[in-house]
């Protein structure tokens, strides 16, 4: 996280740091705390440059008859706003996260019975974002990566691991961003956010925005290289994309500690 | 410190049919600890009311409706209003109402109003539905014949949701609720005729057990006829035009009986029934109405009673539909002069 | 060397996967097989390997405990239906089916009289699967084999603790390969019953509550804390003056 | 506007003409509603209640079955609705969405009771409850309770004993600035509805036996409800609660009276 | 929909009678409660975000506010809404978008002790009478439930509110200027006074007839007690609320322990508040830039009061 951003945007008055260290592919890691919680089945904290999300996974547990499938199991995603109850726009970014999740869950695997994921944002950006249509769907990638983990957490079996992240297309000189800050977003002409599976392979774009098809091309190209980065092998020399990795495997390398540490009676014994 | 706490104020109570006296210092209220020594072997006439102290000598034993408070192990209270029943060493308490409690060996009326895999599930107006197995009618075709899966398939050819069937308890569930049979002629399928519930009229009235829950009644009107009264222990009441050709089929020999019967024994077709008998059914349920109203108890003794009562007052003071009002009054003042 | 990390989705290298004569491998959590030969982790985790048993799988098991033919698991009594009794192994999952039959020296007239929330010790025998067509879990308290309880059956008083499955997966493991010895030196330092359930749940009963808590306490601090056999000892050696 | 408390110091005597310690007219009917297994009418000063009591009876299988597990205890569930003419203002409430304040009331009835009635005599079954505000005057929860007793006492629901409720304000420093003048708290018994806007006040409701009467020593003296939602200094809670377990007792003999009389009506009325 | 999970048999009689040995599984003695920590959002933007944790329960309480028309019939009072919302993050036995007990108890317990009595002035809300004012509204999010939440979010919430800024305004006739938290350094809440919550639990006695008092129950106590009483009060002893529904009778006298116990944990809880508000402030004035931009806007004496009237 970029301390600076943050310090700048609370004071809109001084602006004299520019943003060099966060054009194009550079982008802020976001932080991760995985099992968070006790109750949940699993659950995970997912904190980017703008917002904080609390993700809890509850499944296989039993599910209503209305909900029922006969074949595989049921996916209910449910999110809840830091402030208000939940309303229409939580109903819309609902039925994006789970449509990606159904595609990413092995749902077959657990016949008759339901998957639970709860997000609830604990922190949002202010007011600033929230004048423009991109206050949806820069929460989008956040969503994604904090329930993924989660489904990580708690067990459940998956197609493939998740990666997503969030272009803006800055105004002026046109720059990609990604992992922006809120300011970045505020000066920007268009909000861009992708997910892809392990393999490259787009499971959500949503954008908001005037942009030009080649400017969606160029922001879809690095985010698909920063989000192949997010999940690469550490220490692999496996190269992906047409330039060299830039960005750290963040998503892999919160796993693999997990991983690690649940290990670790097994390398003391 | 000691706190006084004033009554109300007497006032005027507001205008109501029951005139309860606002307060009373229930003078003649036993206070202490009742003698029960001195009561007679059955009910006793004072009521009881919920956490009263019955007594706290150990010699006798909590029954029905009483619970011995945890305090001191030893005294026993009421749990209900009603009277005390002394049997031997054992107190109960009857209510004064309360709903259908089964017993083994009680006939009942109930509601069909669940059917399951092998069995079905019967309202009797008791705490739990009650439970009718399949393997507990007599099936079609003799008593003798075996049940088999196509009877399972079949089993709302037997009993249908809604429909109204009557009954015997055979035995009881650990938690209270009963199984029923219908393993006899006199039991099955409900038909020709007019429901009537006496439950929750209350006042220690309702159907009784008695020697003899169903029973013919003939009508003044010779047009009338013959009716059948199903008093169901557990307060529902079906009265019907009564089935003359039963007493016909009786010398056709056993077999042929079963036969006979049980193929009329699931038919949900109602047969003819002619204004008049009609009339007299609506006029025996009014007569039921009335004596509930009144608070006494429907048994065949009463009901007859007061069926003749209301035929006599239709001569003396001219016929009246409604039974219920004055004339309600009346014919119940005719039963209870007559006991 | 520190075993291979998946993530979701990751295609096992054909070389890492055990050698087999039979040409048959066994696949345990968290790993999945599309024909013709590819192996595909579906959750994150280490790859374990058994070149003895050709098996593989992917440690640790994460989330809720999924019932597995042959685990030993502590279930709890939902209702009694007219031939079995419904049970949950996890809260709020379907519930799993125990015949009433099912236990030793059960018959028609003596089959045991449980009641809603009582607890048993049993054994996984059927799980859904489409090629058998069963839809439901059950679970026995009788080895089929020699009718016999084998320790399973009603478990009376005591205390049921919740542990998380890996743990309890540990603590069947026993002392030497779980890594897990409290419940052994325990064992030398005070009498208790205990039954170990793979649903995350331990049963302790030691006649004393105190010492049960103390047991439980134990235990939860050894999973929670992720304590090593070095750490344990010395845990037991500091609670073993209050039991005494 | 404060409730003129000056004239109370002066002739001891209240809005209503009530002494601090009187409680207000107390009607109550048993049996109202034949349709019920049991029913109840009951009129504490203006505030008016209609009870009845269906049940014990099955549980209906609404939607999944069996998703409760087999409650080996009746459940008590109760249903209050408060008449829209009851209030001093029409205020119109929307259609099918409870009140917070009436459904916990309903929750606070329900408890109540779970803790009387003997609900293990009625495994898997369910009493329903239902009660009818008529006119609202002050100690509607109070006449809720005592209405719920008498409706569950005539379906012959079996209890340990009455619940017996009432309310108790404290006149003088009304809400917050506690600590000084603490000899012009004076507790008051059963309040009206003007007393009850204007006073700090608890319901409180008690269990006792029929016959006791106050007499047997620290029977009945168990509270089982105790409410309060208004600011005070905690001091003030004890005299309150004094005076109300005494009113307790009183209601309690007030809604004994009332079954005896029903009661012996019924007996007279019974053949044989 | 999940079936809602009850304890064991073995559970059940076990937590029962440890607790009548005056034992509780986790080492407590029955008047202590879980650890507790009270944490606001590091983000110097963010005011009125509060998370407390009690032992393994958690609950979030965010305040925030926005200008809305006064209700007609309070033209001189802001609007000030809680809202409380389950979800099965804290326990799969919660319902989304269903109103359970649990819900319903938590929202009546925030209402009464903070609402009714007064706890925010809102008053101090109003904009122009009968036209404009804040409407506040805070939502308690509970993240982990392991018993006791009630305690919890009432915690929570109060931190909140007294940690939360509102946005400043001028007003010029007809106009109200609200400024942002960048033009304008947000004003506190006028907090009257500070009340909290203590849920006793009833655990029966080896004393026939008599109660134990329990604080503070983990979710396993809470499913085997037989019943509650929840007391909020301030720490001037002034009860805001005491709600004992049904359950288990008890001695009149309980009521006068319950009192004297929760004024002590309540004069804790206030104390933890202030701490952290002091620690909270000492943080965000680290790097001095608050003080610099307060200085910037000095706070005319008594701005909104002349507004109010």
């Amino acid at each position: 996280m970029c301390t600076l951003c943050q310090r700048e945007s609370c004071d809109a008055s001084k602006k004299q740091y520019s943003h060099q260290d966060h054009t194009t592919l550079a982008m802020a890691v976001p932080e991760t705390q995985s099992h968070s919680l006790s109750r949940a089945d699993g659950s995970a904290t997912f904190t980017s440059s703008l917002h904080s999300i609390l993700a809890a996974v509850n499944g296989p547990v039993e599910v209503g008859r209305r909900d029922e499938l006969p074949e595989e199991a049921a996916i209910e995603v449910n999110i809840r706003p830091v402030a208000g109850v939940g309303g229409p726009r939580e109903r819309w970014l609902e039925s994006i996260v789970q449509a990606v999740l159904r595609s990413v869950v092995l749902v077959h695997m657990h016949p008759r019975t339901l998957i639970q994921i709860t997000l609830q944002i604990t922190q949002e950006p202010g007011e600033e974002i929230n004048k423009r249509d991109a206050r949806d769907v820069v929460v989008i990638p956040d969503l994604l990566n904090a329930a993924s983990l989660a489904l990580v957490d708690a067990g459940i079996p998956l197609n493939t691991a998740v990666s997503a992240t969030l272009a803006v297309v800055a105004v002026g000189d046109e720059e990609i961003v990604l992992g922006p800050t809120v300011d970045q977003v505020v000066k920007s002409t268009s909000v861009h956010a992708f997910g892809y599976d392990r393999q490259g392979g787009m499971l959500l774009s949503e954008s908001t925005g005037h942009f030009a098809l080649e400017k969606w091309e160029q922001a879809e190209g690095a985010a698909r290289t920063a989000c192949a980065a997010a999940l690469a092998p550490t220490g692999g020399d496996e190269a992906m994309g047409n330039g060299g990795i830039e960005g750290e495997p963040w998503i892999r390398q919160a796993l693999e500690e997990k991983v690690r540490d649940a290990n670790a009676w097994r390398e003391s014994t | 410190m000691a706190i006084t706490i004033l009554a109300p104020a007497p006032a005027a109570p507001p205008p109501s049919q029951h005139h309860l006296e606002d307060v009373t210092s229930d003078d003649e209220d036993e206070g202490e600890a009742m003698d029960i020594d001195s009561l007679p072997s059955h009910r006793s006439t004072t009521v009881i009311t919920p956490g009263e102290k019955i007594t706290d000598d150990v010699q006798w034993m909590r029954g029905h409706g009483t619970y011995i408070a945890p305090i001191d192990e030893v005294t026993i209270r009421s749990t209900l209003a009603g009277t005390l029943q002394k049997t031997n060493k054992l107190l109960s308490v009857v209510p004064l109402r309360a709903r259908y409690n089964p017993e083994i060996g009680d006939l009942v009326i109930g509601r069909v109003v669940e059917v399951q895999s092998r069995r079905w599930k019967v309202d009797v107006a008791a705490p739990l539905l009650a439970n009718l197995p399949l393997s507990s009618i007599n099936l079609p075709g003799g008593t003798l014949r075996r049940r088999t899966s196509v009877d399972e398939l079949n089993i709302r050819s037997f009993f249908c949701e809604g429909e109204l069937i009557v009954a015997e308890v055979q035995s009881l569930f650990q938690d209270g609720s009963a199984s029923l049979h219908t393993r006899s002629l006199k039991y099955g399928k409900l038909r020709n005729g007019y429901f009537l519930s006496v439950i929750g009229q209350g006042g220690g009235a309702g159907v009784v057990r008695s020697k003899r829950q169903i029973f013919t009644l003939q009508t003044a009107r010779r047009s009338g006829g013959e009716l059948q009264i199903t008093l169901g222990v557990n307060g529902y009441i079906w009265i019907a035009k009564h089935a003359e050709d039963a007493e016909m089929e009786k010398e056709v020999g056993i077999n042929r009986l079963e036969e006979q019967a049980s193929s009329a024994m699931y038919s949900s077709q109602n047969d003819d029934i002619g204004p008049d008998t009609r009339r007299e059914i609506a006029r025996v349920a009014g007569c039921i109405r009335a004596l509930m109203q009144g608070g006494v108890k429907v048994d065949e003794e009463t009901v007859r009673r007061a069926y003749d009562a209301c035929v006599e007052l239709d001569e003396v003071e001219g016929e009246v539909q409604y039974l219920g009002g004055e004339r309600g009054d009346a014919i119940v003042e005719i039963v209870l002069r007559g006991s | 060397m520190a075993a291979t990390i998946l993530v979701p989705g990751e295609v096992i290298d054909s070389s890492s996967l055990p050698k087999t004569k039979k040409g048959t491998l066994t696949l345990g959590p968290g790993l999945r097989h599309i024909p013709p030969s590819a192996v595909l982790s579906t959750t994150a985790g280490a790859l374990q390997l058994d070149h003895k048993k050709s098996a593989l799988w992917l440690e640790p098991s994460l989330g809720r405990y999924i019932p597995a033919i042959g685990d030993l698991v502590i279930a709890q009594v939902h209702r009694s239906a007219a031939e079995v009794f419904h049970c949950t192994v996890t809260p709020h999952s379907p519930t799993v089916l125990l015949a009433q039959l099912a236990f030793e020296g059960a018959t028609r007239k003596t089959r045991p009289n449980l009641k809603s929330g009582d607890l048993v010790y049993a054994r996984v025998c059927k799980v859904p699967s489409r090629s058998a067509g069963s839809e439901d879990v059950e679970i026995e308290c009788i080895d089929p084999s020699t009718s016999k309880a084998e320790g399973m059956g009603p478990l009376k008083g005591g205390m049921a603790f919740d542990i998380t499955v890996q743990f309890s997966r540990r603590l069947m493991m026993g002392s030497k390969k779980g890594g897990i010895c409290v419940l052994d030196d325990l064992g030398e330092k005070v009498r208790f019953e205990v039954a170990v359930g793979r649903n995350g749940r331990v049963w302790v009963d030691s006649g004393s509550i105190k010492t049960t808590i103390g047991i439980g306490q134990l235990l939860r601090q050894v999973d929670e804390q992720g304590l090593s056999i070095e750490d344990q000892k010395k845990l037991i050696k500091r609670m073993a003056k209050d039991f005494s | 506007m404060p409730l003129d408390t000056s004239t109370y110091h002066l002739a001891h005597l209240r809005l209503d003409g009530r002494r601090w310690n009187e409680l207000r007219r107390f009607h109550a009917l048993l049996s109202t509603q034949a349709s019920a297994d049991g029913s109840s009418y009951l009129e504490s000063g203006n505030s008016k209640v209609i009870c009845t009591v269906t049940g014990p009876s099955e549980q209906r299988r609404s939607g999944a079955p069996a998703s409760n597990a087999q409650r080996d205890s009746a459940q008590i569930i109760v249903d209050i609705s408060l008449a829209g003419f009851s209030g001093v203002d029409r205020r119109k409430t929307a259609r099918g969405s409870k009140d917070r304040k009436v459904m916990e009331m309903q929750h606070c009835v329900e408890e109540c009771f779970g803790g009387v009635v003997l609900g293990h005599l009625y495994p898997h079954s369910v009493v329903q409850v239902n009660v009818a505000v008529l006119s609202q005057d002050g100690g509607v929860l109070a006449a809720c309770i005592n209405a719920v007793g008498l409706a569950l006492v005539d379906a012959g629901v079996p209890m340990m004993g009455y619940v017996a409720a009432v309310t108790v304000g404290s006149t003088g420093t009304g809400g917050g600035s506690g600590g000084e003048g603490e000899d012009a708290d004076d507790p008051v018994l059963d309040l009206n509805g003007l007393e009850e806007n204007e006073l700090p006040f608890l319901t409180l409701a008690t269990v006792g036996g029929g016959g006791d009467g106050g007499g047997d020593a620290g029977e009945g003296d168990k509270v089982n409800v105790l409410v309060m939602e208004t600011r005070m200094q905690m001091a003030k809670l004890e005299s309150m609660v004094a005076v109300g377990l005494e009113g307790c007792k009183r209601v309690r003999a007030l809604l004994d009276a009332a079954v005896k009389g029903h009661g012996k009506k019924v007996l007279e009325g019974k053949v044989g | 929909m999940p079936r809602e999970a009850v304890p064991s048999n073995n559970e059940r009689e076990f937590v029962r009678a440890a607790i009548q040995e005056q034992t509780r599984l986790d080492g407590r003695t029955l008047d202590a409660f879980r650890p507790v920590s009270l944490s606001f959002n590091s983000n110097p933007n963010t005011y009125g975000t509060a998370t407390v944790s009690i032992g393994k329960t958690r609950v979030l309480a965010n305040v925030s506010c926005e200008v809305a028309k006064s209700y007609a019939d309070r033209k001189f009072d802001g609007i000030f809404t809680i809202s409380t919302e389950l979800s099965p993050m804290a326990w799969a036995g919660f319902e989304v978008g269903r109103q359970d007990e649990t819900e319903l108890l938590l929202s009546r317990m925030l209402e009464k002790t903070i609402r009714r009595s007064n706890a925010l002035d809102t008053e101090s809300l109003c904009i122009i009478a009968g036209q404009k004012c804040f409407h506040v509204r805070a939502d308690i999010h509970v993240l982990d439930h392991d018993g006791n939440i009630l305690d919890a979010a009432c915690l929570a919430l109060v931190a909140a509110l007294a940690h939360f800024r509102r946005p400043d305004f001028e007003v010029h006739g007809e106009d109200v200027k609200v400024f942002s938290v960048a033009e304008r350094q947000g004003i506190k809440l006028s907090m009257q006074h500070l009340p909290f919550c203590t849920t006793f639990s009833l655990f029966p006695s080896i004393e026939v007839g008599m109660q134990l008092l329990l604080v503070d129950a983990t979710l396993l106590e809470e499913q085997c007690r037989d019943g509650d009483i929840l007391v909020s009060m301030n720490r001037y002893g002034e009860i805001c609320q005491i709600a004992k529904y049904g359950g288990k009778q008890i001695d009149a006298t309980t009521f006068l322990a319950t009192n004297n116990l929760a004024l002590e944990k309540v004069k804790a809880f206030d104390s933890l508040v202030k701490e952290e508000l002091a620690n909270d402030e000492k943080r965000r004035n680290a790097g001095g830039l608050m003080a610099e931009l307060s200085a910037e806007n000095p706070r005319k004496p008594g701005e909104d009061s002349g507004l109010v009237g």
